[in-house]
């Protein structure tokens, strides 16, 4: 069953994830700065930051406890599970057959969990607000996730995620209707998942406002680190996945070198015009008041529900 | 071991007895009670454990006492499904037990020996209801149970609110249990022979078979707590002593789940699908009411109560797709359905009494139920603190704890689910599933604020720095019930191979039949198709994790500081000024407002002692319950006519009764 | 002639005359208890004998056994003996409290014993003519009982129970010459043709025009004393109003030896019209009273009172299972009597003390029995929760008899039966788990209560509900198909 | 010797009295006149009894009607007479129900058991058969009088005549009961009025009036 091929897609895989994440969190970021005439960062300033962090002190609130302090690792450890599942240049994974579709979101969950748990342990008016928020924005998002994975599963008829990219790419060219309106739904739950405009504005302390800055607030060196590496990675795992389910071409299917040496490019490509188009709706969006967002969510639910009714109804 | 599992359950159901017995006649002996009675009432439990994984994998075996009614003596039978539900009550009550062993306090409401009584009677009843094989052995027993749990709820009677939980919650019962009697009624179908083995033999015309199934939805609801039943449950649950909460929400619920499964799968043969459907609708409705209440409770039982009225919801709806399978004779997904349904069973028995026994120790240590009162715990009672968030992340549904592995299975179930010849069904399943994907990813977001509310962030009253940790007891039993969370979250496909006894004989098909998994991967269909190895994951979140940290520390080389926490530089930090158990409810409040009857009272700008109260309310209490009751108040306003006092009257009544017969007689 | 029967109705009959002249003693009281237990004894003898022996008849066939009327005088020996043994303390308590004077509990004990009599008499006797004379002497010894105190309220109850129950006898005389009638043309007239034994065999032949109007009669006139809805009204007042004992028989055993009557001549109207016409008039008697009662319930202040309707509903549900007539529901129906007797009995019994321990009937002023005194308390609670047919106490075996059997063989009576069996729930049990749990208002009794009778009957149901006795079964068989 | 059909014609006089007794009293408001009406129909009671037992040779008929002169005629009214100087209740009843209304609903009462009574008679073998249907009459005007009637005396005068009706019943349907039965009866009667009697002084001592609209305490608020 296992393949040394797939062992090796999996190493490749989850090291490009761990290191290429910071890129595009900075690739995000550059093209906002230009989209909005800025100057912008540079692209390698996730990485600086981190290193950075890396270097310093640790300042530990005196209220926290170990929770506190183990979160950041668990969040990180779940994300890493996370892109290990999710196949980026190929479907031949050894990993993903232990955790499917479904898994990866409890997954996600999980990491969430904990980043709230942590917050909420310091005992501060900012960490128990963001850790609310967050758990909101978390009950609504979650299940349109699962949703959009279950459009795209009951396709493929697998909810394993490497078979469903697999099965999606060798398909004869079709059009599934269910799956546009899954990618909108997908779209819009990624937004809000990654802390983005118009949910959430990552580059922002405003309390009213913030979400997931407030949850970080008490945190820092090594710690924020790991945090902030843990979103970039996150945002790297989420694109994946949409790159993967809606537009799987180019993915290594089988225990194809040839195949393997075309889909890394494949992957930078589409991962640089998903940063990309990321980047536009974030400028061209505004933020929402924080009390929009369950709307903004129940709506990506209710699309992501309509994809599978689509589905049900059209596709069988 | 030549052990005849039969006899040994009615034999441990009598030592249970016994114990009760014995701490009657010692009453007020606390040392007894608590060092010696409870720890064998734990003994016991495991030994029923250890009978009923025995028996769950052989064939039934039966026997008759002489007790009960002359034409109808006792009955009772053990196969697999029974055998699986004393496996339930068994495991946990030996944890329940062994916590309650060092729960017991001096001076409190009932005497010691008087609440033993009640607690072993309510375990030895538990047992006989899931052995019980005739109509008469299982109401009494059902009867009993709910009695012994009535008196355990009432302990601490002088309390009028908690008289009043306990007496909804007999009354509810009671009706249920007359609603149950009926539906035997009904499915002994004309032979006037009340026992299993008869309605089993019985084929019922599909009128009488749909009869007999709602009066069983209703009865055995009424006391699971399916909407619009449940007002009880968040009631008494909480009212009872936190061993006894622990033991009804994760054991007594079960009792009812067994009761519909005993009813529709064995005795009633002919399913009609939309049995199934209508049990799928209750109990989303079911799972979504109890968690979006659950999550705006303030008080920790009450929250915990209510999620387990969602729990019974996810319960219900994977008993309604395996009716609704089963009635299509697609016996694999009715399997897995089945599968789904037991293991949450399972699940849920570990980790909502691990968490009832938690409150309890919290309660214990605090005397305080408010989570608006609470804080901080994590530092004063570590080991309360870290095993219950291995319920609170087990129930949440996060892998790779147990609560993740039911939910899996169930939504599987739906996945497969496409492929109903109707039309109209197939729509309807995906918007089911969104709902249980809703709910579940609700329960996560109460168990944040349970969890953080309680153990989490600063305590919020000064006496919370007195608060203890639980004693070595406790330690146990709690450890008990976390150590199962795990193991079972682990190990699911040997679990399954369990379950698998007892879906066989249910549904006619296992899972084991068409899995293709591993000892380490679950595979309920094909591996192409789904697959999850929590192990792996466990695994691989560990070793990431302890990467992580050793990476870390090899790159790191600064020091770890303590200071006051930043807050964004505010500077004046209270625990007041974190969140409330009703701040952290007030999304919920907001997105599911047309759920609850809210009466709110808001500060204005220029109060001088500003106050805010929110009051939250079930619509169903006032939609369903007040209107019934004021019903009944008319009617006896009605019948009460018949009595004003004047004999004359009265003699009226006796005249025209007797021409009225005597014009009915010509 | 048998030795035992004449024990049976003498030694009460004895202990009548004895205490009218001696009642005044300082130990009436014990001669009560003693000629109730000697009664018991008589009718524990008499079991004997038949159950060797078989039904026979005696005294020129005047008086005669069978298997459903001895169970009958078993269980009333039995009731009338517990209640003497708890009647001792609480008119002893009652008379320290100045409500009875020495020449009143004369008067009780010895109306107390012709009662045992009245009502012995009424199920032994074959002659039916003798039973209504014994149901009309049984009204006026309980008349005389229930007016004991001389208050306003004793008065009127005991006013309208006999004008009520001596208006509604007079009809059942009415159906009793008619019956003569019908048996007269077919056994002639004389001695024979009211004799039970020489009717039921020619039950067949029986004309049915007048059976039915007869029947129609003797269901008024019965059903009265019965406490059937809308003939019930005399009930609760005559039980609330009169010392507990009296309305511990009066429920326990009176309306049963009411229905025995009833049912006996339900047996002949059944041989002469086929069993259609008693069944349906005796289930829409039964059924109106189990709905009608259960409103009542809940709207009681008075224990008592609340304690009387449930007797009414309970009565409902035995004639309604009468009603229904099958083997199976005879059964229930004469379980349920046995141990809706006991359960009664023990209820009124703790009532009783509890009342005496507040010095009210009121239950809003009734609080915290158990804690206070945990033994009445308990008694309470239990015989509540027994009677309200939880299991395992023996009111739920007979009741899931009853509703099962409905279930199966008259459906549409079953969603009745849900709802009052609900209604009577809620009100019962939501009036007394106050009175029991919670904090206290009553104070210490200058004499312990007598508790024994209460556990013992308590005790006895509950052995009912898990273990019916062989012989008992077979007993109650007999006596199920006597009316089957 | 006399003629079955004029015993039967003497007979139906008799009962046609019975029933016009039965009006009478209904039609009463003073109680004094009411005992003597009772005391009547005890008498109508008493002769027509006699009269069956004249004619048809029912030895025991002989002794219940004695016993009917003796407790209907002159015990009873004697006992009644007493009191009611003792209690000294003399005046006028009002009834709850005026008089015309009453005896509308009396006649239909006549009708009713003409008719019940009709199949009845036609079965029973006795000369008297066809006045069945005025005892049922009596026994249902007297239950009618029971109801309009507000003082206690007169009640119990009318559960009097209501037993007076099932005598007549008793005679005419099967020529009276067992001896044992009859002794019985009147035994319970006798008594019943002794206790009565008791009541009646109790009950004015309590509420200064024999008026049953007092006896209204106990009821459902």
């Amino acid at each position: 069953m296992i393949s040394w091929s797939g062992v090796v897609a999996q190493v490749t895989e989850l090291a490009l994830a761990v290191l290429l994440a910071p890129l595009l969190t900075g690739w995000v970021n550059q093209c906002r700065a230009w989209l909005q005439n800025k100057s912008g960062p540079g692209l390698l300033r996730p990485y600086r930051t981190i290193r950075k962090l890396f270097a310093k002190d640790a300042v530990i609130a005196t209220n926290a406890s170990a929770v506190f302090r183990t979160a950041p690792y668990v969040v990180f450890a779940c994300m890493l599970v996370a892109a290990a599942i999710v196949p980026t240049l190929a479907t031949d994974l050894p990993f993903s057959i232990a955790a499917d579709a479904i898994a990866l979101v409890g997954i996600f969950a999980l990491a969430r969990v904990f980043i709230s748990l942590a917050a909420m342990d310091v005992g501060t008016a900012f960490g128990s607000l963001g850790a609310r928020r967050e758990m909101m924005i978390g009950f609504l998002a979650e299940p349109a996730l699962l949703m959009v994975l279950f459009t795209a599963s009951l396709i493929s008829q697998s909810t394993s995620l490497a078979t469903t990219v697999e099965r999606l790419a060798r398909m004869e060219f079709a059009i599934f209707p269910s799956l546009a309106f899954a990618g909108v739904a997908f779209t819009m739950v990624s937004l809000a998942e990654n802390a983005r405009i118009p949910v959430d504005n990552p580059a922002t302390h405003l309390e009213l406002t913030m979400i997931h800055e407030a949850m970080v607030l008490e945190y820092s060196a090594r710690h924020l680190a790991l945090i902030e590496w843990a979103a970039s990675l996150k945002l790297f795992v989420y694109s994946c996945i949409g790159i993967s389910i809606f537009f799987p071409f180019g993915i290594s299917q089988g225990g194809d070198p040839l195949g393997f040496a075309y889909a890394l490019p494949a992957l930078v490509f589409k991962l640089a015009v998903g940063g990309a188009l990321l980047a536009v709706i974030e400028t061209v969006s505004a933020k929402m008041r924080i009390f929009r967002a369950p709307e903004f969510l129940g709506t990506a639910f209710m699309l992501a529900v309509l994809a599978l009714l689509i589905h049900a109804l059209l596709e069988t | 071991m030549s052990l005849v599992p039969l006899p040994s359950v009615l034999l441990l159901a009598c030592a249970w007895l016994a114990l009760g017995v014995i701490g009657l006649a010692r009453a007020r002996s606390l040392t007894l009670v608590a060092k010696v009675l409870f720890p064998a009432g734990a003994a016991i439990g495991l030994a029923v454990a250890a009978v009923a994984l025995m028996a769950i994998a052989s064939p039934p075996t039966e026997t008759v006492l002489p007790l009960g009614l002359p034409d109808l003596p006792f009955h009772f039978r053990l196969d697999s499904l029974s055998a699986f539900f004393l496996a339930i009550l068994g495991l946990v009550s030996a944890g329940v037990s062994t916590f309650a062993a060092g729960y017991l306090r001096k001076g409190e409401g009932t005497p010691p020996g008087l609440q033993c009584l009640y607690y072993h009677v309510f375990l030895a009843s538990m047992a006989l209801v899931l052995v019980a094989d005739d109509a008469y052995a299982f109401m009494v027993m059902w009867e009993t149970m709910a009695l012994s749990s009535f008196f355990l709820v009432t302990s601490d009677h002088r309390i009028a609110e908690i008289r009043r939980a306990g007496y909804l919650y007999l009354l509810i019962a009671h009706i249920g249990a007359l609603s149950i009697l009926l539906c035997f009624g009904v499915l002994q179908g004309g032979t006037g022979d009340y026992t299993f083995a008869n309605m089993r033999a019985q084929s019922l015309p599909p009128f009488w078979a749909t009869i007999g199934f709602l009066l069983a939805l209703l009865g055995f609801g009424a006391k699971a707590g399916i909407l619009p039943l449940h007002v009880w449950l968040p009631e008494a649950h909480p009212a009872a002593p936190s061993p006894v909460s622990a033991l009804m929400s994760a054991v007594m619920l079960k009792t009812a789940v067994y009761g519909l499964l005993r009813v529709t799968f064995d005795l009633l043969h002919a399913q009609v699908w939309w049995w199934g459907v209508l049990a799928l609708a209750i109990g989303l409705a079911t799972a979504l009411f109890g968690v979006v209440f659950s999550a705006v409770q303030s008080d920790m039982k009450r929250l915990l109560a209510y999620s387990s009225i969602e729990n019974i919801g996810f319960i219900v709806v994977g008993f309604g797709l395996t009716v609704t399978f089963q009635a299509y004779e697609m016996r694999s997904l009715a399997a897995l359905a089945l599968t789904a349904t037991l293991y949450h069973c399972l699940n849920h028995a570990y980790f909502k009494s691990l968490l009832f026994l938690a409150t309890g120790s919290v309660l214990h240590a605090t005397k305080e139920r408010a989570l608006g009162k609470l804080g901080g715990l994590i530092h004063k009672m570590p080991w309360v603190a870290w095993l219950a968030l291995v319920g609170a992340l087990a129930i949440a549904g996060l892998p790779p704890l147990n609560g993740f592995v039911s939910e899996w299975l169930l939504l599987q179930a739906f996945l497969f689910t496409p492929g109903l010849p109707d039309g109209y069904l197939n729509m309807f399943i995906p918007v089911a599933a969104a709902a249980v994907a809703l709910a579940a990813a609700l329960s996560g977001y109460v168990m944040v604020k349970f969890y953080g509310v309680i153990f989490l962030g600063q305590p919020r009253e000064e006496r919370l720095t007195e608060a203890h940790d639980a004693g070595p007891w406790e330690r146990v039993g709690l450890v008990w019930l976390a150590a199962g969370c795990v193991t079972l979250g682990v190990v699911p496909v040997q679990v399954i191979s369990l379950i698998d006894h007892v879906t066989g004989p249910l549904v006619g098909r296992t899972l084991a039949e068409t899995a293709t998994g591993s000892w380490l991967l679950l595979a309920p269909i094909e591996t192409d198709r789904a697959s999850y190895s929590p192990l792996v994951v466990l695994l691989g979140i560990v070793v990431a994790t302890f990467a992580v940290w050793f990476a870390v520390r090899r790159v790191y080389h600064g020091r770890v500081r303590r200071a006051p926490a930043w807050d964004c530089g505010f500077p004046l930090q209270t625990p007041r000024m974190q969140d409330t158990a009703e701040g952290f409810g007030m999304p919920v409040r907001h997105v599911f407002e047309p759920f609850f009857r809210m009466t709110r009272e808001l500060p204005s700008p220029f109060d001088r002692a500003p106050r805010y109260r929110v009051i939250v309310e079930d619509h169903l209490w006032h939609w369903c319950y007040l209107p019934v009751a004021r019903w009944v108040e008319r009617l006896t306003a009605i019948v009460a006519v018949l009595q004003r006092g004047r004999i004359s009257v009265y003699l009226t009544y006796s005249f025209v009764t007797l021409l009225l017969l005597l014009l009915f007689v010509r | 002639m048998s030795p035992e029967i004449l024990a049976v109705l003498g030694i009460p009959l004895a202990g009548g005359a004895v205490l009218a002249l001696f009642g005044h003693w300082k130990r009436a009281a014990e001669i009560n208890i003693a000629f109730s237990s000697a009664t018991f004894v008589a009718a524990a003898a008499l079991v004997v004998r038949v159950v060797d022996r078989g039904p026979f008849a005696s005294f020129e066939n005047q008086l005669f056994v069978d298997a459903l009327n001895v169970f009958l005088v078993a269980l009333t020996a039995f009731v009338a003996m517990t209640t003497s043994i708890f009647s001792r303390p609480y008119m002893r308590i009652e008379q320290e409290h100045g409500k009875l004077t020495v020449a009143r509990l004369r008067l009780y004990h010895s109306m107390y014993q012709l009662f045992s009599f009245t009502m012995l008499l009424v199920l032994l006797s074959n002659n039916l003519g003798v039973t209504w004379v014994a149901t009309e002497a049984a009204t006026l010894t309980t008349v005389l009982l229930v007016s004991l105190y001389r208050t306003p309220a004793s008065l009127e109850a005991a006013w309208k129970y006999f004008i009520l129950c001596g208006v509604g006898i007079a009809q059942a005389l009415f159906g009793t010459i008619l019956v003569y009638l019908a048996a007269g043309k077919v056994l002639g007239s004389g001695m024979d043709a009211l004799l039970w034994t020489e009717l039921a065999q020619v039950r067949g032949s029986l004309e049915p025009t007048v059976m039915s109007i007869a029947f129609v009669f003797l269901l008024v006139g019965y059903g009265t004393k019965v406490g059937l809805v809308p003939l019930h009204n005399w009930l609760p007042d005559a039980h609330a109003e009169g010392p507990t004992p009296v309305s511990a028989v009066l429920s326990g055993l009176l309306l049963n030896v009411a229905l025995y009557a009833l049912v006996r001549f339900k047996v002949l109207a059944d041989g002469a019209l086929g069993a259609e016409f008693a069944s349906r008039l005796l289930m829409g008697f039964g059924i109106l009273s189990v709905a009608v009662a259960a409103f009542f319930l809940s709207r009681q202040r008075d224990i008592k009172r609340m304690f009387a309707y449930s007797s009414i509903e309970h009565m409902g549900l035995i004639t309604f299972a009468f009603g229904i007539g099958s083997p199976v529901a005879a059964f229930a129906g004469l379980l349920h009597m046995t141990v809706h007797s006991l359960t009664k009995s023990a209820i009124f019994f703790a009532v009783g003390h509890a009342a005496q321990k507040t010095g009210t009937q009121v239950m809003e002023d009734i609080r915290g029995l158990v804690k206070v005194s945990p033994t009445v308390g308990w008694g309470l609670i239990l015989g509540t929760v027994a009677i309200l047919g939880m299991p395992p106490f023996g009111v739920f075996a007979s009741e899931f008899l009853i509703l099962t059997t409905a279930m199966r063989e008259q459906p549409w009576a079953t969603p009745i039966l849900l709802v009052s069996l609900g209604v009577a729930f809620a009100a019962v049990f939501g009036k007394v788990q106050p009175m029991v749990f919670g904090e206290t208002t009553a104070k210490r009794l200058p004499h312990p209560p007598a508790l024994v009778p209460v556990f013992l009957h308590l005790a006895l149901a509950l052995m009912l509900g898990l273990y019916i006795p062989p012989y008992l079964a077979s007993w109650y068989r007999e006596a199920a198909r006597l009316i089957g | 010797m006399i003629t079955a059909a004029f015993a039967n014609q003497i007979i139906n006089l008799f009962a046609a009295v019975m029933l016009l007794l039965a009006f009478a009293m209904l039609a009463q408001r003073r109680v004094l006149s009411l005992i003597d009406l009772f005391a009547m129909q005890g008498l109508v009671l008493t002769l027509s009894t006699g009269f069956v037992a004249y004619t048809t040779g029912q030895t025991h008929l002989w002794f219940s009607a004695g016993i009917t002169f003796a407790l209907k005629v002159v015990l009873l009214p004697w006992i009644l007479y007493r009191l009611i100087r003792q209690l000294d209740v003399k005046w006028d009843v009002e009834g709850l129900i005026n008089i015309p209304t009453t005896m509308l609903i009396g006649i239909v009462l006549v009708i009713l058991s003409f008719n019940v009574a009709l199949p009845i008679s036609q079965i029973a073998g006795t000369i008297t058969k066809g006045t069945l249907g005025i005892a049922l009459a009596s026994v249902l005007l007297a239950f009618l009088m029971m109801i309009t009637r507000s003082k206690a005396v007169p009640q119990v005068i009318g559960f009097l005549a209501m037993e007076n009706g099932l005598f007549f019943a008793a005679t005419a349907a099967t020529y009276g009961m067992p001896m044992v039965v009859e002794l019985g009866i009147a035994l319970d009667v006798l008594v019943g009025v002794v206790i009565l009697g008791v009541f009646f002084f109790q009950i004015r001592e309590r509420f200064d009036s024999l008026d049953i609209r007092h006896l209204e305490k106990l009821k459902e608020e």
